[in-house]
């Protein structure tokens, strides 16, 4: 029969190999992926898009790059403000240029 | 203050590891006024049982402290992107002053708590404990280190904004430097830092090899370990990088770990590091092996770490040789 | 090294034993912890995927962009400042770009309308985005029509749906000719949104947004570095609150580990002081106590991360959707690609073994120090 | 073999319950002898063993095991020398609640590090020997207190110790229990261990196994014969 400690040990490395195996499963993943984000990213170019389309409920929040400085309902350049994707994301820091 | 899931771990960590340590110097200090082995009072008692709390500890805190260095590196080089003209972890140091002192004190902590612990263990062996008072107070005095380190750490994460104009390890390393030393390190010439590096192993094996043997000069050991350190980063960072990455001028410490040279760093800095603090060791418990109580145990524990620093410092060679030997760059003309 | 292996699995197999004896307290801890770990692994794994995804996909964004400024409000930017930034050294071309807003009141959405750089609308049809032909319930050959500023209705028949695996960067887009732009929304013929600019040497990005600046002082200028810098920092803060967040709930974890540990009953007091009696070390103590927290906590570690993999990468994220999703009426369908990092799976690990490990030292300490003569007594 | 001299013993020392134990010990346990303390509760017999059985240091005074000096070991050393040198049976048996009676036997070896299996085989032949054979699988629970002990026997055996200790062996067995445990003192004694006891019971202090007997009172030792 064997001893618990050995089957521990073995649980934990196939846990472990499991863990190692979402390392392969991501790299399958991306590159099954890698067409898919060239299209996106070939389209971006062809537009001259500069966002992602996440975040659409507000006017100033689909471009989060390109927003105002002073856009509406924003109280502050900081401020997580009203619309639920603007607790995740605050508008850009660097719109000055440099 | 950047707000990243790796900072707030490293910030805890090195936080914690200072308070355990902090917390533990009044102690510290009592066991340096008051040990006495021949007392049979309880409060004696309490004092020995508290030893191993700290030994303990101090285990978690090394533990902690190697995995923040490891951490702390790959996060520097993962954060490159945030900082404009930073490309890799030597542009996200040099974002402000903190950056490589914060390195540096990392990489003393880590030595110092290894040596700690190998006080420890060896002073463990002997029927009397008489390395106890050397052994506290060193912890007194590494307490300040791990403190600093941990405020300093602090001061370079407070300090990071995005997007700060760094210089990255192109200017850094090739020409028109911002740090004296790194930069001599760099224009270290490849022949000069091959041969110490060639040199300073050997030196570094064979007395090994006489510890190993004839069970002393654990203190020579010690001191070529140091040495084979200091040569071996600086044969690295001149020489080594740039077989790794194939352009002549590119010296950098850091990127021969990342993913797109196969993490090859991992395989220098690991044996590298393992056979330093195993060295030290060696020395450590080489000049323990003096009390009379640890005239027998000591010698063995210096044999073994001295086994694993020689392993640890050929592993480094043959790596460091493989990397050359594979590298399609060519810096010397064989004269057929 | 044979007796020190011997030594290990002896522990680890009276360690089990022990934690089996105690299953119900084990299983609690262990559920309670890998649920933790998982969130948290779930909360990194989502917003690196989505780091990464848009670091790639934003790749091709205009390098520089040129936008006027009046009173802190975007405004449009007249033709001939063009001309203008075509004269700086160094540029390659400047175009100018037509796009802005449109709500759209029988859906309650916003679209984006943009005259297209890479394709020719013919006036009066359109290329909608998935979103919008989803919310719109619209297919190729439809109608469509929007009143323009002065109240005029403006038709647009769907000519083409983007197609949905770019729905990520595409889902609200809305491309139309420039005449019918314009007419939408009363736009002079010598205005634009903005100007796209490319640089012939993109080293001097920099140098040559300082030009236009100087040039052009009522002018912003967004940079592609910039715009992509701001998304890493932008989900790494949201990451990092988030986290803050669930700090707490590892300090609740680690007082309640605290707790467990510290509070042994009397029948794992007494099996210590058994064990110390009968000839156990109080390092043997200690080291058994640690392999009972490690094999606690590797397994925690290891099924939470695995769960939060299956969970964000296989499952949808179903439980982050929601937050992402807000009000939006428009959410694009995408599938999140696997991007994982070494670097976070290994702050995962340290965020949660280090501070259970720390929470329960103390308490497994005062354990194994108890007098080995008590039993006696 | 041990040598106590001057040895005490304080409980809560500097505390408003302070309390000795030992007030003063002189003795001398001599090696394959069996030898019995006896004396009331609170006579300070178990502390005495806990004292010459290393599980315990003396406030003063010197334990000497075989003329090396343990009296101020560290608890370190002291659990070294215990293992390999003392076996123990206490009064209420203290097996391990949960496991069975063989891994009961070799829970002292584990910290050893010896081989798994031999250790398995060395438990097993020692439970056989002590007629428990058949009930090496059991749990530790569900054995009645002459099994317990035959257990707890066989677990002070397994480091092979020169010295076995026990605490009131006979306060939990009937007589036939008694007389059974006695014989298995005296095959050990065959062996060629020392075996010391303490016991209220006359039963134990008469039987003809015994060599010493030391009377204790308070603390100190009244009559040592």
């Amino acid at each position: 029969m064997p001893r618990p400690a050995d089957i521990a040990v073995a649980l934990f490395t196939v846990a472990a190999c499991a863990v190692a195996a979402t390392f392969v499963d991501a790299a399958i993943g991306v590159s099954d992926a890698t067409p898919r984000l060239a299209e996106r990213a070939a389209l971006v170019e062809r537009l001259g898009l500069t966002d992602l389309s996440l975040f659409t409920e507000a006017r100033y929040t689909r471009h989060l790059s390109q927003a105002d400085a002073h856009a509406p309902f924003q109280d502050h350049p900081f401020a997580i403000e009203h619309f639920p994707s603007g607790s995740l994301v605050t508008p850009p820091r660097h719109q000055g240029g440099h | 203050m950047l707000f990243q899931p790796a900072i707030i771990a490293l910030m805890l960590a090195s936080g914690l590891a200072a308070l355990l340590v902090l917390a533990s110097v009044p102690f510290a200090w009592t066991v340096v006024r008051r040990w006495n082995l021949a007392d049979g009072s309880e409060a004696q008692l309490r004092m020995e049982r508290r030893t191993y709390l700290v030994a303990t500890l101090l285990k978690i805190v090394m533990a902690a402290e190697l995995a923040a260095l490891v951490l702390f590196v790959f996060n520097a080089d993962r954060m490159a992107t945030l900082f404009t003209g930073a490309m890799c972890a030597v542009g996200t140091l040099k974002v402000d002053p903190w950056g490589f002192p914060t390195l540096y004190l990392k990489l003393a902590v880590f030595f110092l708590a290894g040596c700690w612990l190998v006080l420890d263990h060896v002073d463990n062996r002997g029927w009397d404990y008489p390395l106890i008072r050397v052994k506290y107070a060193a912890l007194i005095l590494l307490a300040p280190v791990l403190v600093g380190s941990a405020v300093v750490q602090g001061a370079y994460f407070m300090g990071l904004r995005a997007d700060v104009i760094t210089s990255c390890c192109s200017t850094l390393f090739s020409g028109g430097g911002v740090t004296v030393t790194s930069n001599s390190v760099a224009s270290l010439p490849h022949g000069l830092a091959l041969s110490l590096l060639a040199g300073s192993l050997a030196a570094v094996l064979a007395s090994g090899a006489v510890v190993l043997r004839w069970r002393r000069c654990g203190w020579l050991h010690a001191l070529l370990s140091v040495a084979a350190f200091v040569i071996g980063m600086s044969a690295i960072i001149s020489t080594i990088s740039v077989y790794v990455y194939e352009m002549p001028h590119h010296h950098c410490p850091f990127c021969i770990l990342k993913r797109e040279y196969g993490h090859i760093g991992y395989a220098l800095y690991v044996p590298l590091f393992v056979g330093t603090v195993c060295g030290l060791g060696a020395g450590i418990a080489g000049w323990a092996g003096r009390r009379p109580s640890l005239s027998t145990m000591a010698p063995l524990v210096a044999r073994s770490l001295a086994a694993w620093s020689v392993g640890g410092y050929a592993l480094f060679g043959l790596v460091a040789l493989w990397l050359i030997e594979r590298s399609h760059l060519i810096l010397f003309e064989v004269v057929p | 090294m044979p007796v020190w292996l011997n030594r290990q699995r002896a522990l680890l197999d009276f360690a089990l034993s022990s934690l089996g004896r105690r299953l119900g307290k084990t299983l609690g801890l262990a559920v309670v912890y890998t649920l933790i770990v998982a969130v948290l692994a779930s909360v990194m794994l989502f917003s690196h995927a989505i780091r990464r995804e848009a670091a790639q996909v934003l790749a091709g964004t205009p390098e520089l962009l040129v936008q006027r400024l009046v009173a802190g409000r975007h405004d449009m930017i007249p033709a001939e400042r063009l001309d203008a930034i075509r004269a700086v050294r160094g540029v390659k071309s400047a175009e100018g770009r037509l796009w802005g807003y449109l709500f759209d009141p029988a859906a309650a959405a916003n679209y984006t309308l943009m005259v297209p750089a890479d394709r020719v609308v013919e006036a009066g049809s359109a290329v909608v985005g998935s979103g919008v032909a989803d919310v719109r319930g619209v297919a190729v050959g439809d109608l469509m029509s929007f009143r323009a500023h002065d109240g005029n209705l403006v038709q647009f028949r769907i000519k083409d749906v983007i197609d949905n695996d770019s729905a990520l960067v595409s889902a609200d887009l809305f491309l139309v000719s420039e005449t019918d732009f314009r007419r939408l929304f009363g736009v002079p013929a010598d205005r634009f949104t903005d100007i796209v600019v490319a640089v012939r040497n993109p080293r001097e990005v920099r140098t040559v947004a300082e030009k236009i600046d100087a040039a052009l002082p009522d002018t912003r200028i967004i940079l592609r570095d910039e715009i992509l810098r701001t998304y890493e920092s932008v989900f790494d803060w949201r990451e990092g609150i988030l986290l803050v967040l669930l700090v707490g709930a590892i300090l609740a974890f680690a007082i309640f580990a605290w707790d467990k540990a510290s509070g042994l009953s009397a029948e794992e007091k007494r099996e210590i002081g058994i064990l110390k009696a009968v000839g156990w070390e109080t390092s043997d103590v200690i080291r058994l106590k640690a392999m009972e927290g490690t094999v606690v906590s590797l397994g925690a570690f290891l099924a939470g991360y695995l769960l939060a993999y299956l969970h964000v990468f296989h499952w949808g994220a179903a439980l982050f959707a929601p937050v992402l999703k807000g009000w939006a009426v428009m959410y694009p369908e995408f599938q999140l690609t696997p991007f994982v990092d070494e670097l976070q799976v290994a702050t995962l690990f340290f965020f949660t073994v280090f501070p259970y490990t720390l929470a329960t030292v103390v308490p497994i300490w005062r354990a194994a120090t108890v007098d080995p003569d008590q039993v006696m007594r | 073999m041990i040598h106590l001299t001057g040895v005490k013993k304080a409980f809560n020392q500097g505390r408003a319950n302070e309390f000795w134990a030992l007030k003063g010990i002189d003795l001398h346990v001599a090696q394959g002898k069996v030898t019995v303390f006896r004396g009331p509760s609170g006579s300070g017999k178990t502390t005495l063993l806990t004292m010459v059985g290393c599980l315990a240091r003396p406030t003063s005074g010197r334990v000497k095991l075989k003329e090396r000096d343990i009296s101020s070991l560290p608890e370190r050393f002291l659990t070294d020398i215990r293992r390999s040198t003392f076996g123990f049976v206490f009064q209420n048996f203290n097996l391990l609640k949960g496991i069975t009676a063989v891994e009961n036997v070799m829970v002292p070896a584990y910290p050893l590090g010896g081989d798994h299996g031999a250790l398995r085989h060395r438990a097993h032949e020692l439970l056989d020997r002590l007629e428990m054979g058949p009930k090496a699988k059991s749990m530790a629970e569900w054995l009645s207190g002459g099994e317990a002990q035959r257990v707890a026997i066989a677990r002070a055996l397994i480091n092979d110790p020169q010295v076995v200790i026990a605490d009131e062996p006979t306060a939990n067995l009937d007589s036939a229990r008694s007389a059974q445990f006695l014989d298995i003192v005296a095959e050990m004694k065959r062996d060629g261990r020392t075996i010391l006891m303490t016991s209220h019971d006359p039963l134990v202090a008469e039987a003809g196994v015994v060599d010493h007997v030391v009377t204790m009172r308070d603390g100190v030792v009244v009559e040592a014969r």
